[in-house]
């Protein structure tokens, strides 16, 4: 049981760090979202429930906790790309399909919204 | 001239920082009052939570003024800044842009959950981390995704005032009654004291905290409400 | 293990005071300074809980993971803390109002700069 | 063995820290320093969940939630605040 929950705890810290990694690491600010969020989201959800593993008697409060993170990270980093498309933040020579400028255009507008 | 003045004056703090820091040896041991503190809040007050019992009974005469403050400046922001949003509002050609769909619809999901949060903070003062202000906060933080997330939402302020000062009124009330039955103003053991650690217990500290709640999250609302425009 | 805790924690705080200082002699702009008040705010927070802490202490909340007989004995001092929520309500508060006045200075000046204001000079 | 794999999630959560600090010293634009907040405060609502779990304290789960709470609005503040444009 606890080594169970150890191992979930380990796997999540490994995600975590993995985040830490990608928002060092990635070339440009999209790529350093979607790294930052990804990874932390489920590497927070899985040390919680490492942890649910050692008290469950514990285990409603870190669910709701999980609950609120899975709610909340995806929502915020999304108005945060939002925000960073509008203002025209340069992305990584290599990219090569803007989906959101292609969408604005087809609707006829060249500010999305 | 006037960066090397404050750089000498951050500097000299900063050498008066310094010098607290380094003399300062982290305490073995809690003081007498901290420690007469601790042995009291659970045995006369049946509050787990020792924080909360000091604030709500012990220095109960100072979170009513705390709340009093609170209320001064939920009106002195109102004079402020009330009389303007009637004409600001209305300005045409400058609309701001609305939210994404997804982050109304996520605010629509974690709204109640925060309100629900809030509530748990409130009623869980004396037995948990937490408490009428934090609570409170809580609330008036989800007053405040509500207007990032969907902007037209309008706030009842007149409502708000109203149950406001119910709210002060009824905490004054519970002050003077336990001036009546108890030792003096504000003393919480006007009700039963329960068991230890139930949800039902401590005397009125549970009641004077959700009163406290109430009273800090409607007053904050109205402030955050008044500084949108 | 290193320093101890209460050390670290008035050295942040003490830092994040002295930020706020500079921040508030040197910003031209009324918003930088009101930020400036803000950090120079709960840097002083901090140092107060930290005055409180003692070593080994865990939270004043009595539950299964602290009896009452050790209450005494291995809680941190409530008294700082205590003071501080009282603290965080008045920064608030001060805060709260000095961002209503910058609106309305915003409103007359159309400007932020500290340096508009010249007729209340003495 | 259980101890000792938790004592290795720490130190890969502490470097996952050091890299959001460097982050947000080093990030060039406004945007790259508000990801690596957000990123540290999902990094710090395991730690606390972490620590309360080595202290054996419920209470300090509250926290975390309050911590989340209070990062994400004002991530989605500052995410409208940018929205604006300068």
């Amino acid at each position: 049981m606890e080594l169970t929950g150890s191992i979930l705890v380990l796997t999540g810290a490994f995600f975590l760090f993995s985040a830490g990694l990608g928002l060092l690491r990635m070339p440009d600010t999209f790529t350093r979202i979607q790294a930052g969020t990804k990874a932390s989201t489920l590497g927070n959800i899985l040390v919680l429930a490492g942890l649910g593993f050692y008290h469950p008697d514990w285990a409603l409060k870190l669910l709701v906790v999980a609950y609120f993170v899975l709610m909340t990270n995806p929502l915020s980093s999304h108005a945060l790309s939002r925000a960073a498309h509008a203002i025209r933040t340069p992305m990584a020579p290599s990219t090569m399909v803007d989906a959101l400028r292609e969408e604005g255009d087809r609707q006829g507008n060249g500010d999305v919204s | 001239m006037k960066a090397a003045s404050s750089l000498l004056a951050v500097l000299l703090f900063g050498a008066v920082f310094a010098g607290i820091v380094g003399g300062y040896g982290e305490r073995e041991s809690v003081s007498a009052l901290a420690e007469q503190y601790l042995a009291m809040v659970p045995r006369e007050l049946g509050a787990p939570n020792v924080v909360t019992g000091i604030l709500i009974t012990y220095r109960g005469f100072d979170t009513l003024g705390e709340v009093a403050v609170l209320f001064m400046v939920a009106a002195g922001v109102g004079v402020l800044l009330g009389g303007k949003d009637t004409t600001t509002a209305s300005e045409p050609g400058r609309e701001p842009r609305r939210p994404s769909e997804l982050v109304g619809n996520g605010a629509e999901i974690t709204l109640p959950l925060i309100f629900l949060f809030g509530a748990y903070v409130i009623k869980n003062g004396h037995l948990s981390a937490g408490g009428g202000f934090q609570g409170g906060a809580v609330v008036a933080s989800g007053t405040m995704l509500l207007m990032l997330a969907l902007p037209a939402t309008k706030l009842n302020h007149g409502f708000l005032g109203v149950t406001e000062s119910l709210a002060g009124v009824v905490y004054v009330g519970i002050g003077i009654l336990g001036l009546v039955f108890a030792a003096g103003f504000l003393d919480s053991h006007i009700l039963p004291l329960g068991e230890f650690g139930t949800l039902i217990s401590a005397g009125a500290i549970p009641v004077i905290s959700a009163l406290l709640g109430v009273k800090v999250g409607a007053e904050l609302s109205v402030i955050i409400d008044r500084f949108r425009n | 293990m290193g320093l101890p805790v209460s050390t670290l924690l008035m050295t942040t705080g003490f830092l994040l005071v002295l930020i706020g200082m500079w921040g508030i002699l040197r910003h031209r702009n009324i918003l930088r300074i009101i930020i400036g008040f803000g950090l120079f705010d709960t840097g002083l927070h901090i140092v107060m809980v930290a005055t409180g802490y003692i070593t080994g202490g865990t939270a004043p909340i009595i539950d299964t993971a602290l009896g009452i007989e050790q209450a005494t004995t291995r809680a941190v001092d409530p008294v700082p803390s205590a003071l501080v929520v009282t603290a965080i309500v008045i920064g608030f508060s001060v805060t709260a109002i000095m961002l209503a006045f910058a609106i309305r200075i915003h409103d007359a000046r159309k400007t932020l700069s500290i340096d508009a204001l010249t007729e209340s000079k003495w | 063995m259980a101890d000792m794999l938790l004592q290795i999630a720490g130190v890969l959560i502490f470097f996952a820290i050091v890299f959001g600090v460097a982050r947000l010293v080093i990030g060039r634009t406004a945007i790259d320093r508000v990801v690596a907040i957000d990123m540290l405060t999902v990094v710090s609502i395991a730690l606390i969940a972490l620590y309360a779990h080595l202290s054996g304290r419920f209470v300090y789960i509250d926290v975390a939630l309050v911590y989340g709470l209070l990062s994400f609005l004002a991530v989605l503040a500052i995410a409208r605040f940018l929205e604006k444009g300068p």
